[in-house]
């Protein structure tokens, strides 16, 4: 993690910067996930792949600004090993919260919730 | 830090510095240029001398150089000062799109006090050309302000192609040289421009320092915008700050000796720099094709949010759009203006070289872009989408 | 070469010396404080510092603070911000006639724009009382400007009993401390000034760098002056010269240490340096009965003429008049406010005395004004018959 | 003579820093001329005493810049030894030049003239 002269929150930074789960995800058992912004200024796309009830990887892609980025890595991380009922659950003023996004920034955050809720099968 | 960002400011040149010293260190001349004392009268010599000096790089006679706090006042003083003074002769000026946000501003301001104000369209490349600027002149037109050298894309308008026209039509012709300085060879005496305006630290002169010149044959007139001691013949009021004076005097001396090797120098590392960058496909040189200053390389690139290319790269002070209207979050108008749409004129890096670039720099950046252009494509349904 | 000018302008301060290299030197910060990148933000916090120590000297929040070229711009921001902010609520404006040139000349501007100002005749003693700024208040007042301490005799008017009347009379006021701050203390939470100009190199800081206090509760409004990037809350457009800034902060914060020191010690000087004129007879202290800054000393001279006076001291860094109308040739305007005829306001000397003037000094230009004045004095035809 | 920060010309500076013969005379054989600007802004007086035909000693005072002062020491040099007519073809613009006194202030020579032109005797 290098520095961070703009002034992210720390988990945006740490989010942003290492990426965690960024990715595609092919096969049965993926369920797709997708949100954007009026005019696809900003876009996130989730997949997760399932065992059974349980979520068992989870990657995204992200087009927009780091808080977006961040946004995408953080629902994965959250996804794994957790349920699509439990995932369900997650609320665009949960996600600001854990990542400290700034009031003004609550659309990046929404999209994350919005992925959620467009999860579908891929196949 | 990578220092790319010599568009928005310079480091003092050590020259400039040394000179500077002499009228800050303790025991050094600290006298107002105004007394009438040997102090005063010490501190007037180095003003007149750094006066020739400003002069002299662009072809003026000393008496034509008047004192400013910078370009940005040099550019409200030039377009407020010639409008208020030549209003009853017709109330029209004509700028372009492109220009600083001090000529810009100035004009949306004047609009409100009764000017008509025309804002040409560049074309794709930045230029504005001077069959354009006729053909917008109308019977009421006094003034026309373009800029020499844009400072996003390093574009270079045919300042020398259009004054002709101009002074024969008798239209005052202020011209915003911020950027051109130091940079393209300016000679006043051969290009009929009536007002210029210049500023000390974009060629490695003190910050808030600038100078208008103000033609005398034929004698270009100005109503005064600081009022007060009648400094500066009346057209400028304010105590004179002899050191920022020394300072942008030994700034203009050092870019006239510097002019041509600066201007091959820059060229060669801008070129190596693009050839690195050309490693990603899908970039846009913005300005391509037009003549363009030496230092300057604007680059925008598809598929690549602006904001998170600006984070992925902390240690690359370079800027996209312009410092001045930095901060404010909005995507360059500059480039919108050139036909970018919004996407692409926010995925954009201003690069601009300095003296003090070294190549290993070029190629630390170009390595820190292309991985992170790379990185951030990779990530995004777009850039898949398109593939 | 013996100074005794400092109200024309101070040498910089060591400590300001040393804060601005920082900004200067090869290798210092020279960041634009408005890019985004490191170097930038190195800037800005320089700025934001210099900003609160500024703020601090006057009992202001940071906040309030709006850099600018000078107290000159201070002045022309201030009072042509305000009138054109406020004309429709009332187009008369209250001055004096000791006010500093660029009031004054701001003033005359203004009328041409269709301003109506009453320029108040101060006392002979200098002083304009509250009571006298009331009586020429209309229901058209829109603005009161007056300086807090005069240039030229260092008179300090009553601004503390003034500003609650015009507050309560919703009167924008705004004071040129151009020459007050540091000298005298200023607490604005205490004075409902609304507008106030300071100077840096009135108080050992940087020539060319002022800042004007814009009041935010109740809150002033100006109409900007210089357009540009919107920089300083849109209110002054320009880059920020981050070394000026820099040493500006540091101006005022050694002022606030210094306070009382300079007072106790200027003020011995001042005292000795008149007692020891008192050895000529038909000497007058201008402004003298009225409260004054321990600095300042302003001495008309009976039976010599000006010029003569000046050119006998040519090792006497003093001033008549203030530089800032000084190489005009007119004998003081703000002298002949007082009552002085023009002989004696022309044949009159300002010491103003610094940080750094000794008594060794003090007793050298005493005599050398004794000695020179006794010389012209014996050949004056005027002298003889008048003895 | 001390240094000239104000850019007099060398015979104006010479004459105010030295001041010779400043002064008044007393006595017969004594003649005396004034001259001044409006309002007395300037004012040069002359002494002479005469020696026969010739001009035995000169003295004067003034009040004004040191251009006029300068005129006053000037006039009485060349006055010592030489005869009032002698004296009498004395021009300001001759003045002028002598004493390299520029032309925005010519009043000042101008004033030696008007002295020389009123000498009359005391008693
Ligand atoms: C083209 C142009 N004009 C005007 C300015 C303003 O100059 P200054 O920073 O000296 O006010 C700048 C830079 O900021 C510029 O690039
Ligand atoms: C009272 C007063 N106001 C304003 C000014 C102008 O200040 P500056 O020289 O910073 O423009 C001065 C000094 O010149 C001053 O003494």
């Amino acid at each position: 993690m290098g520095p961070n002269p703009f002034g992210y929150s720390e988990p945006v930074w740490r989010l942003f910067t290492e990426l965690p789960r960024a990715g595609t995800l092919e096969g049965s058992r993926v369920l797709r996930g997708t949100a954007a912004t009026p005019a696809n200024r900003n876009r996130l796309e989730l997949w997760l792949r399932m065992s059974g009830e349980r979520i068992e990887d989870a990657r995204f892609q992200a087009y927009g600004c780091p808080a977006t980025i961040a946004v995408g890595g953080w629902v994965c991380e959250q996804a794994i090993g957790s349920t699509l009922a439990e995932l369900a659950l997650i609320r665009g003023k949960d996600i600001r919260q854990a990542l400290e996004i700034p009031e003004d920034r609550l659309h990046c955050a929404l999209l994350g919730e919005d992925a959620i809720k467009s999860l579908a099968p891929t196949s | 830090m990578i220092y790319l960002d010599h568009a928005a400011t310079t480091p003092l040149d050590p020259a400039v510095f040394e000179a500077m010293l002499d009228f800050l260190k303790p025991g050094g001349v600290h006298g107002n240029p105004a007394s009438d004392h040997v102090e005063g009268k010490r501190a007037r010599q180095a003003v007149e001398q750094a006066r020739a000096d400003v002069a002299r790089l662009i072809g003026a006679e000393p008496g034509e150089i008047v004192w400013t706090s910078g370009a940005t006042e040099s550019d409200n003083l030039a377009i407020k000062g010639a409008f208020e003074f030549y209003k009853e002769r017709g109330r029209h000026i004509v700028t372009s799109m492109t220009e600083h946000k001090a000529v810009l501003d100035t004009c949306r301001y004047l609009e409100t006090q009764g000017a008509k104000v025309t804002y040409l369209r560049p074309g794709a490349d930045g230029c504005v050309s001077p069959g354009q600027v006729l053909d917008a002149l109308t019977p009421e037109t006094v003034l026309v302000s373009l800029m020499w050298v844009n400072n996003e894309t390093g574009v270079i308008q045919d300042i020398a192609g259009l004054a002709p026209a101009l002074r024969e039509k008798s239209i005052l012709f202020h011209v915003d040289a911020a950027q051109a300085a130091g940079k393209v060879p300016i000679d006043l005496r051969a290009v009929p421009v009536d007002l210029l305006s210049l500023s000390a630290h974009k060629i490695y002169g003190p910050k808030g320092m600038g100078a208008l010149f103000v033609r005398k044959r034929p004698r270009a007139r100005l109503a005064p915008q600081l009022h007060g001691g009648g400094h500066e013949q009346g057209m400028r009021s304010g105590t004179l700050p002899t050191h920022q004076i020394v300072g942008m005097g030994a700034a203009f001396r050092v870019a006239g000796q510097r002019l041509s090797a600066d201007h091959e120098q820059l060229g060669r590392l801008r070129d190596r720099l693009l050839e690195r960058l050309r490693a990603l496909p899908q970039i846009f040189v913005n300005g391509e094709g037009a003549p363009r200053v030496a230092g300057v390389l604007n680059v925008s690139f598809a598929g690549v949010e602006g904001e998170s290319l600006r984070a992925s790269l902390p240690e690359l002070a370079g800027s996209s759009g312009s410092a001045c209207s930095a901060g404010t979050g909005e995507s360059s108008y500059v480039l919108r203006a050139l036909g970018r749409d919004d996407d692409l004129a926010d995925a954009s890096l201003r690069f601009s070289l300095g003296r003090a670039t070294t190549q290993a720099e070029i190629d630390a950046a170009a390595e820190q872009v292309v991985g992170q252009v790379r990185r951030l494509r990779t990530l995004s349904p777009l850039w898949r989408e398109s593939a």
